[in-house]
């Protein structure tokens, strides 16, 4: 614990928490500081999450896993202190959200920031709570995470108040104060069974929890499950999400994309953690439950697409499509289906994250009301039939924002539909190979497919076509409008963004080997993450003898 | 459950005394609260607890552990400085409030007596 | 050039084009002629470069791995056919663009067409060449996408609108279907290679999951070729710039789905399904798209439904299985394209030089453009199967394989009559193109004066119509060996051999031709009165308008369903919501129960106390009592749930827990005053008059609602009770009793935890207080309070009355009054609980107490005084940053934790030790302690700053409603 | 007390008190918690100056251990009184009343006293003071004679009070 | 012997004070007006601290003292606050 | 003993859900105060009961033979109260928001259809 680098791995948590204390002792008119400081943290922090990630993928997969480094806070040794662990999965996490935030955070400098009080310091400390979420290795420390990414996108959702922000906020939190409350009847549940809340040494004493006490941890577990799905926005859990995100402002909507992907990421790390093939009669507990969950969520978020009525809350029902493919994913359980998932993961929270953003430029420019006049034209007719001869076949020159602004929808929709050339199709052509040849495609040989693959299959199919129709709709109302639009004024540093993020998804794609391998690995790594010589608990016999050595 | 056994009778006596005592005023307050008819009357009942009923019930503490620790043990003095300091605020409070809410619903508090009327007691 | 750099380069070149045409100016109109052209010219040589290899039998690919894990390489594969038809791609596409630059206005923003354009090229050659199933899907979609852009071109057109949609929506389906097709090739054959799933064709027809891979494979082919009954998009996409027609809908992009049927022709075909399937759909739509064309009045439309009916043509050649068919259906893949490109761009000079394609408006034009009639009577005999020219040939072969017995079904007996009916029909729309617009009188009343068009735009029309012919007459000398070439690839060893000439002597075939041609005539002349009525279409198709259709079906499925079930499957409403959340939970929860059996019934571990029952008794009352009162009789509530709370804090204390006890505490007593704080802004509810209840019904909500509660109730309390009498479990907990004052330096366990072994939570946990500070005070900053409770609450109005009606108060006194004895009281508090503050602050660590219940104690004497002085009169008097509290707080946690990476620790390492002071002696020092001050700082200022932004908005609404009030009166003395 | 010690030590007696307070609550009389009591004295009173409290000059700090030794029998003695009566062993003509009370005294301190003793006495409560009329109005839960809770109010707490506080 | 009476009389101590507890809950439940079921509210209070007294005795330790003075410091804020917004409907004015 | 605390827990859940899923934002904020009761509780179980054996050390060392009651979930008790506290003040100012721009105190911010 000597090098500073060793330091670094608690740096995503603690550099946007100093940031958001300087920001509270800065007056609200210092705009100048605040956004120097804001925009360094963010920065910061993703350059050090970059570096997270290069040091987590040095360290091979092996029996021991791929740790690559713990964290013990205040120098207590696990289980019984907090650690935070460094891994693929936290550190691809901790990128992503760092990725995202950078730009959502560079797009809401040209006006959103000023739409109320203490953005700044409500977004770093976000950033610290999912940070916090994607590093730390204890359970009730997880909640706590859990809860300060929460309260702090209460206070983004509702920034700007207004009357839909504060009517879906209600709800949103509403919800997920139940939720909280239902994470912690299960963590506790799962404390009283098994007496440690680190997650290592819970998947380490389950196997040989008694089955008179089996019950309870998985009734435990069951209910903690719950808590993450409803983040998740699993079905039928999830209805608050479309609403929500709708209402937030478009940075902040952007930003949260990554918030349904904690309880994802979760539910992926516990799952596979705690109920591996190794967890003795406790194996691939709720499995099952989350791939049928995942299946309705995408049916549920498929018809939302189709069914919503503007562009936010169309994403809104994409990001539950998302969510529920996911889900299923990790539901299905095969490693390189999770590894397929996790591309999916970081491609299709990039594309709705740019969405987000693109919406409200786009969106600048119409007219209120037009959403709904384009929908009930297309639906009843509009004489379009009758074109008359003498019309002009002559097109329209498009301005130059336009144009940008459109390529940019288009690579969205693309992306969020899952059609080339983006990393959107290589996404799910991943996840569905994967699923029809869960061992390898190699020798994949015709081997017997489950309904549910097919089920599987057939709705993440489905939800590609729901989401082509109602983008295409969506699409063609706001760039081909016949109705006359005004060119929104749109600034660079609010294209920028959104440019960055649909670079990103195309290097991604491109690159889609060694980024696919990167995920392998991760998937691999989860399914191996029982302890080992490098591994998060210390090789000690427990009870650790009392030692009498002084602290320092 | 006693955690200390060897107290002399004497405390041991004295202290149940008082205890005794303590805890039997607070009891009757409560009772009073219950059984008088009148806001006005029921506000005397709980000064029971708060005057000699604390007072009984803190001097067997004192004794108890002073005793049972061969050491002055008096911060319970404390809880009835702050109990004869405190109540009074709530207390006097709730009588003006009362007054002036039985003033607001035109009944003439300084006569009244009886006859309280349930009325819709949720304000705001 | 080696063969992977020049394969790489043909897909590239129309790519990187595309990009650099999209950055002309709008009005670069000859730039982007040059740019296009070029490419198009590079492209088809680099391709032509090619043929020796490529007809000396050599396959040339590029293998590059894109994503091996999946199987997914970047795979260029040049064949016989991929050569034969990327020639096609680059040759026509050429001509397209040369055609375009005289066809586009200089008004059109050109930059968008060209550069769409060289991308679909692009695209269309990346799918031909693909040597990977995977990738051939890709740059599939992506001719789809790039279509919907093209035909979407003159978007403010709605025909072109719903065009693009219909024919985007159409092709995605079929894309997807064969994304999910080639899925299932791979999943049987193990690869995706093109080589690999070709040479595996016994394996995948032998599979029990053909039948679903051959559907979803001719789905993909059927909706890209507009197949009956996928025809529909193709007219409907005729409201694209004729360009695109011509290039698209004529030689590229339908061609893709026969392409595909061809290229897996040997991995799929052969078997009774495919036969019967394609057959069946080939010949439908043969005959259906040239029946229909030959109502067409628009020119693009007859065109268009030609184009089906020749596509069907292709479709049933290459359902039929057997070799001769399949070079029969390669070779019309060519005519077709030659024919009906120069016949599309002939239609669009008509277009472009008179103003209207209506056949019905058109008429004798031969005198004013006399070489374009010709060159597009000669492509319209083409595809009519005129011998002497290319379209005679293909369908000689057409007709001969019909002829020939395949598998014995009544089907194939049929084909004969089928093909003969299907020539009939050609003849009569290719006669009526040429006879509806250049003969008879002299066009009257049209938009501009017809003439002969620019040269070069008829220069593509001349060079197709001269293929025409010279591979009418000398087919054997000019396109056998290529032809010859592209079936190889496909069928291999088993290529036939195949005589390519115009005269086979008199066969039935050349009886088909002629009964096609003649019967074709008559059946013109039959139909000109129908026709010349003007009715769009053949007769009762009013009945059946294939577009309407499809955008009901689409809006009913799409839209009127999805929502219909969206509010079946999900709501907006929040009890449901919740009422969902509770019951999955307790459904999750009791699973593991039920299947494993409860094992929850032991005995209690300790006995009953009479004493915690009773106040259990008191607490359960409270607990239901607030449930009950909370509507209507909101502060009696929220007393009882602070009696609640209360009881929850003594059972804290009973059960061997004084710091919880304190804090459940002061939260309580906080909580209690914010929510008070709340109430004023709450409406006035008064019972009886319930807003919820639906008259005249018990509701069953409230039934539901109830046993969801009971059973949630029931659930916690097992769950509870089954671990609570379980023996303990081997626990972290002695490592924390053994360490606490060794190492954590305290004695009082749980304050070490928060503040040492577990201080990480506790720090997060501040900081949620902190953030939901900020957040509050933001929300609060734009705070509008209800209509109907701005006003001044009633209480002060007549208190306030009051005191202005006597003469010996003012405004207040009354309540001065009320306040004076306690406020002197609670000002005398203010050190007092300070003091006290600090005592809990200081003694946490070895005693119940600790930073969060100082703070809160802090917070607390504050408001004291603002409940008793007044916000005005505090703030006049106290001066208090509660966000800098926060921030302070914030950095001084922080700071402490980060203090130990100066001592080479990791965040948050404690310090404890004892310093020797004289006099006093060792004191304990301890950054614990340092971690509590700031635990303290954030406390108190978020406390204060959510009750005092709370507190504040009475004082502003009584700004407000008193200004309303002054303005009232000043507007009442102004009018008087 | 000179300016210099006032301002240091603006409230001596709260100093005092405060100083024991700490010292109780720490239940020690160890060096290091006489420091921390002494600091608690000097520096928590300088937070009760902010608040700009009525000037209260005890002039007589003895009269307050009279007032209390007046007080605390008073209070066992009502005690009793009230206990009687609710266990319904009073008089059965028991009647409840207000009690109008004028009071010389017109010191916050004093009155706020006075306040804790009437209400802390069982069967007295304190229910407003007219500060124009220098009226007090009490509540008696038993009224036998009115007069004579005046007398008593005035001659043995009124008395001392304004003893006191000047 | 002693001892066995000063339990015994802890117990009746405890029993006496849970019972007025009990007895102030039902005037807060039974009301009827706000300031009846405040001042409930304020006697479960002040029977609440006695009762964590006894809970000393019986258990020997002082470690409940701080909650029992918590309760006497600041317990009264919430049934003043309660009293000021009968009073006035508005806490802090 | 166990009993009575499971049935309390179960009460103060059971009166805390029906509130919850009551349709003003009131009773929803009573309903989340009184869960959060039992939450704490429920937690607080979790470590079994025990009475008189607060987790604090004597004379400062540890004594093997005292058996302590299990501190941890005290402790994870405290965070929970302390984040129930700060969610709590939330919930009861988001709710005004809504009940001031809505006009409403329903939870969805709007009067139901009738
Ligand atoms: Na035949
Ligand atoms: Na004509």
């Amino acid at each position: 614990m000597n090098a500073i680098s060793e330091h670094l791995v608690i740096a995503p948590i603690v550099v946007p928490l100093f940031a958001a204390a300087a920001l509270l002792l800065f007056d609200e008119r210092a705009r100048v500081p605040r956004v120097t400081i804001s925009l360094l943290s963010a920065f910061g922090t993703t350059a050090i999450a970059i570096m997270l990630l290069l040091r987590a993928d040095a360290i091979p997969v092996g029996p021991g896993g791929a740790v690559a480094q713990v964290y013990p806070l205040g120098n207590w040794p696990a289980p019984f202190g907090i650690v935070l662990v460094l891994d693929r999965l936290s550190a691809l996490m901790l990128v992503l959200t760092g990725v995202l935030a950078c730009a959502s955070l560079v797009f809401s400098l040209a006006r959103w920031d000023r739409a109320g009080p203490y953005f700044h310091a409500l977004f770093q400390l976000l950033l610290m709570g999912l940070n916090g979420a994607f590093l730390t290795g204890d359970l009730f420390n997880l909640f706590v995470f859990f809860e300060l990414l929460l309260a702090a996108s209460y206070g983004l959702l509702l920034h700007g108040t207004g009357l839909t922000r504060v009517r879906a906020g209600l709800q949103y939190i509403a919800v997920n104060l139940a939720a909280s409350s239902l994470f912690l009847i299960g963590v506790s549940l799962i404390y009283g069974v098994t007496g440690t809340l680190n997650m290592a040494d819970l998947a380490q004493r389950i196997p040989a929890i008694p089955d008179d006490n089996r019950m309870l941890l998985e009734a435990g577990a069951a209910i903690l499950g719950i808590a993450f799905l409803v983040k998740a926005g699993m079905w039928p859990l999830g209805f608050w999400l479309p609403t929500a995100y709708a209402a937030a402002t478009p940075p902040v909507a952007s930003v949260f994309t990554i918030m349904t992907k904690v309880g994802i990421y979760v539910v992926l790390r516990l799952s596979l953690l705690l109920f591996g093939a190794d967890a003795g009669a406790s194996a691939h507990f709720g499995a099952t439950w989350l791939l049928y969950g995942g299946i309705m969520t995408i049916v549920f978020g498929l018809i939302g697409v189709l069914a919503a009525q503007d562009t936010s809350r169309m994403i809104g029902f994409a990001l539950l499509v998302s969510s529920g493919t996911l889900l299923a994913a990790v539901g299905f359980g095969a490693r390189p289906v999770v590894g397929g998932a996790l591309y999916y993961l970081v491609s299709s929270t990039l594309a709705i994250g740019a969405f987000f953003l693109l919406t409200e430029l786009v969106e600048r420019g119409r007219t209120a009301g037009a959403d709904m006049l384009a929908v009930t034209m297309e639906a009843f007719g509009d004489g379009a039939e009758e074109v008359s001869e003498e019309e002009e076949e002559i097109g329209t020159a498009t301005p130059a924002t336009l144009a940008v602004l459109g390529l940019s929808f288009l690579a969205c929709a693309l992306l969020i539909a899952g059609l080339p050339p983006l990393s959107g199709f290589i996404a799910k052509f991943s996840l569905l190979t994967a699923m029809l040849n869960p061992a390898n495609l190699a020798n994949a040989g015709g081997s017997a497919t489950a309904v549910s693959t097919w089920v599987l299959l057939v709705v993440i199919v489905l939800s590609g076509l729901a989401t082509i129709i109602a983008l295409t709709r969506a699409g063609m109302r706001t760039f081909w409008s016949p109705i006359e639009r005004t060119v929104p004024r749109v600034r660079a540093i609010e294209l920028l963004p959104v440019a960055a993020l649909l670079l990103f998804c195309l290097t991604i794609t491109v690159q889609a080997g060694p980024v696919m391998r990167f995920m392998q690995d991760t998937a691999r790594s989860l399914e191996l993450a029982h302890d080992g010589p490098r591994g998060i608990l210390p090789p000690v016999e427990r009870p650790a003898p009392p030692s009498t050595e002084a602290q320092p | 459950m006693m955690a200390a056994a060897n107290l002399p009778p004497w405390a041991a006596l004295l202290a149940a005394l008082f205890l005794f005592v303590g805890a039997l005023l607070s009891l009757i307050g409560s009772v009073g609260l219950l059984r008088f008819k009148t806001f006005y009357e029921r506000v005397h009942a709980p000064t029971l607890g708060t005057t000699l009923g604390a007072g009984c019930i803190l001097i067997a503490s004192m004794i108890y552990f002073s005793v049972n620790e061969t050491r002055w043990v008096i911060h319970e003095l404390l809880i009835t400085v702050f109990l004869t300091v405190t109540t009074p605020v709530s207390l006097m409070l709730l009588v003006r409030a009362a007054d002036y809410r039985d003033h607001l619903e035109g009944q003439d508090v300084r006569q009244d007596a009886a006859g309280e009327k349930d009325a819709s007691s949720s304000a705001g | 050039m080696p063969y992977d750099v020049l394969l790489v380069a043909i897909i590239l070149l129309p790519l990187v084009g595309s990009f650099f045409a999209a950055l002309m100016p709008a009005n670069a109109r000859n730039a982007e002629v040059w740019l296009a052209g070029t490419v198009a010219l590079c492209c088809t040589g680099l391709i032509f470069s090619t043929y020796p290899a490529v007809a000396s039998g050599e396959v040339l690919v590029l293998d590059v791995a894109w994503l091996p894990e999946f199987g997914l390489n970047f795979k260029l594969r040049m064949d016989g056919f991929a050569w034969m038809f990327s020639g096609l791609v680059t040759v026509i596409g050429f001509l397209v663009v040369l055609y375009a630059r005289y066809y586009m206005s200089p008004k059109d923003p050109v930059p968008r067409f060209f550069s769409l354009l060289l991308a679909f090229m692009g695209a269309m050659l990346g799918v031909v060449l693909s040597g990977n199933l995977i990738q051939l899907v890709f740059f599939w979609e992506l001719t789809s996408l790039l279509s919907f852009l093209l035909i979407g071109y003159w978007h403010h057109n709605a025909a072109a609108r719903d065009g693009a949609r219909m024919a985007l929506t159409v092709t995605a389906i079929g894309g997807l279907c064969l994304l999910v097709g080639v899925l299932l090739i791979g999943h049987i054959v193990g690869s995706y290679d093109l080589d690999k799933v070709l040479a595996a064709g016994p394996v995948i027809k032998a599979h029990r999951l053909y039948l679903p891979v051959l559907i979803l494979i001719l789905l993909g082919a059927f909706t890209k070729s507009a197949q009956f009954p996928f025809h529909f998009w193709l007219p409907n996409a005729m409201a694209a710039p004729t360009p695109v027609s011509a290039y698209l809908h004529s030689a590229t992009l339908v061609k893709l789905g026969v392409f595909l049927l061809a290229r897996l022709w040997p991995a799929m075909a052969g078997t009774d399904a495919w036969f019967l399937i394609v057959v069946s759909v080939g010949v439908s739509t043969l005959l259906l798209g040239a029946y229909l064309a030959i109502f067409q009045q628009d020119l693009k439309g007859l065109l268009a439904y030609s184009t089906i009916s020749h596509l069907g043509l292709i479709t049933l050649l290459l359902g039929l299985g057997s070799p001769l068919a399949a070079v029969a259906a390669v070779f019309h893949i060519m005519n077709h394209a030659t024919f009906k490109a120069s016949l599309f761009m002939a239609a669009g000079i008509m277009d472009h030089e008179t103003g209207t394609r209506d056949i019905r408006r058109l008429s004798g034009l031969y005198r004013f453009m006399p070489v374009t009639a010709t060159l597009a009577m000669v492509a319209a005999a083409a595809m009519a199967g005129v011998p002497l020219l290319n379209g005679f040939l293909s369908k000689e072969m057409f007709f001969a394989e019909t002829v020939e017995n395949h598998v014995g079904t009544i089907l194939d007996h049929a084909l004969p009559y089928g093909a003969t009916l299907a020539g009939v029909f050609s003849v009569a729309y290719s006669l009526r193109f040429i006879h509806g617009s250049f003969f008879g009188p002299p066009p009257t009343d049209l938009p501009r004066v017809p003439h002969e068009p620019p040269h070069w735009m008829r220069f593509p029309i001349e060079l197709l119509v001269l293929a025409c012919l010279i591979v009418g007459i000398i087919p054997g000398l000019t396109v056998a060996p290529f032809l010859d070439t592209a079936v190889r690839a496909i069928l291999g060893p088993s290529t036939p051999v195949f005589n390519l000439a115009v005269w086979h002597g008199f066969t039935l075939p050349l009886l088909m031709s002629v009964i096609a041609l003649v019967g074709g005539v008559v059946l013109y002349f039959i139909l000109q009165g129908y026709l010349a009525k003007g009715i769009d279409g053949p007769p009762f198709s009013y009945l059946v308008k294939d577009r309407r259709f499809f955008d009901e079906i689409m809006v009913a499925l799409s839209w009127r369903l999805a929502r219909s079930l969206e509010n079946v499957l999900g709501t907006q409403r929040l009890q449901p919501q919740l009422r969902l959340l509770v019951g999955t939970a307790l459904v999750a929860a009791a699973i593991p129960l039920l299947q494993q059996g409860m094992g929850v019934w032991r005995p209690s571990r300790s006995a009953i106390d009479p004493v915690l029952a009773i106040v259990w008794g008191v607490g359960i009352a409270c607990a239901l009592g607030a449930a009950y009162q909370a509507k209507y009789h909101r502060l009696a509530a929220l007393i009882m749930m602070g009696g609640a709370g209360l009881v929850t804090c003594i059972t804290f204390v009973w059960l061997s827990a004084p710091d919880l006890a304190l804090t459940q505490l002061l939260v309580e007593i906080v909580t209690t005053v914010l929510l008070l704080l709340g109430l004023r802004w709450l409406p006035k509810r008064l019972q009886g008059v319930d807003p919820d209840a639906r008259e005249g019904s018990i509701s069953p909500r409230r039934l539901r609602d109830f046993i969801t509660a009971v059973m949630a109730g029931g659930g916690v309390a097992l769950l509870a009770y089954a671990v609570m009498t379980r023996p303990s479990v081997d626990s972290i907990k002695q490592y924390f009793i053994d360490n606490a004052y060794t190492k954590g330096g305290g004695t009082n366990i749980v304050n070490v935890i928060l503040v040492d072994f577990r201080g990480f939570d506790t720090f997060g946990e501040i900081t949620v207080l902190g953030v939901v500070a900020l957040t509050v005070y933001a929300l609060l900053r734009r705070f509008r309070p209800a209509a109907d409770s701005i006003e001044i609450p009633e209480q002060q109005r007549t208190q306030n009355r009051y005191d202005e009606a006597h003469p010996n108060r003012e405004l207040g006194s009354t309540i001065a009054e009320s306040l004076m004895v306690p406020s002197v009281i609670m000002r005398l508090l203010f050190p007092v609980i300070i003091v006290f503050a600090v005592f809990l602050l200081l003694r946490g660590h070895d005693q119940p107490g600790g930073g969060f219940v100082a703070g809160l104690t802090m917070a607390i004497a504050f408001i004291l005084q603002y409940i008793g002085g007044g916000t005005r009169w505090v703030e006049a008097r106290l001066r208090i940053l509660p966000v800098r509290w926060i921030g302070l707080g914030l950095l001084i946690a922080g700071a402490t934790g980060a203090a130990a990476w100066f001592f080479a620790r990791p965040f948050l390492t404690s310090y404890a030790g004892y310093l020797d002071v004289p006099v006093i002696g060792k004191v304990p020092v301890a950054s614990a302690l340092a971690f509590d001050l700031g635990v303290f700082a954030l406390v108190v200022g978020a406390t204060v700053l959510i009750l005092i932004a709370l507190a504040h908005q009475s004082i502003r609404t009584h700004r407000a409603a008193r200004a309303a009030d002054a303005d009232t009166v000043s507007s009442a003395k102004e009018a008087v | 007390m000179t300016p210099a010690l006032k301002r240091v030590f603006p409230f001596p007696l709260l100093s005092v008190a405060l100083f024991v307070m700490w010292l109780l609550l720490n239940q020690s009389v160890s060096p290091g918690h006489l420091v921390l009591g002494a600091l608690a004295g000097l520096l928590a009173p300088l937070a009760l100056k902010l608040l700009e409290p009525a000037p209260a000059r005890i002039r007589h700090p003895l009269a307050i251990v009279r007032l209390g030794l007046r007080v605390l029998p008073d209070i066992i003695r009502s005690n009793i009184a009230v206990a009687t009566i609710i266990i319904g062993l009073g008089r059965r003509n028991r009647r409840a009343g207000f009690v109008d009370i004028p009071l010389e005294l017109t010191n916050a301190n004093g009155l706020a006293v006075l306040a804790c003793i009437i209400t802390a006495t069982p069967g007295t409560i304190w229910v407003n003071y007219n500060g124009v009329t220098g009226t007090l109005t009490i509540h008696v839960l038993d009224l036998v004679e009115e007069q004579e809770w005046i007398d008593m109010i005035k001659r043995r707490y009124e008395a001392l009070l304004l003893e006191i506080f000047a | 012997m002693s001892m066995l009476i000063l339990s015994l009389t802890i117990l009746f101590a405890q029993l006496c004070l849970s019972i007025a507890m009990a007895c102030s809950v039902v005037r807060l439940m039974r009301g009827p007006r706000a300031q009846d079921r405040v001042l409930g509210l304020d006697a479960l209070y002040v029977n609440g601290t006695l009762l964590l007294l006894t809970f000393g005795i019986r258990s020997g330790t002082t470690l409940y003292f701080e909650a029992a003075l918590v309760i006497t410091v600041l317990g009264f804020v919430s049934t003043a606050a309660m009293a000021k917004f009968l009073m006035r409907g508005e806490v802090i004015e | 003993m166990e009993l009575i605390i499971a049935i309390g827990i179960g009460t103060l859940t059971g009166s805390g859900v029906w509130l919850l899923l009551r349709p003003r934002t009131f009773q929803v904020i009573i309903g989340l105060s009184l869960i959060s009761y039992a939450v704490n509780l429920f937690i607080f179980g979790m470590g079994r009961l025990r009475t008189g054996a607060p987790p604090i050390l004597h004379n400062e060392v540890v004594d093997a033979t005292a058996r302590y009651v299990d501190p941890v979930p005290q402790a994870l008790v405290l965070t929970a109260i302390v984040i129930g506290f700060a969610m709590t003040a939330l919930f009861l100012v988001v709710l005004l928001a809504s009940r001031g721009l809505t006009g409403t105190d329903h939870v969805d911010g709007r009067e139901p259809r009738r």
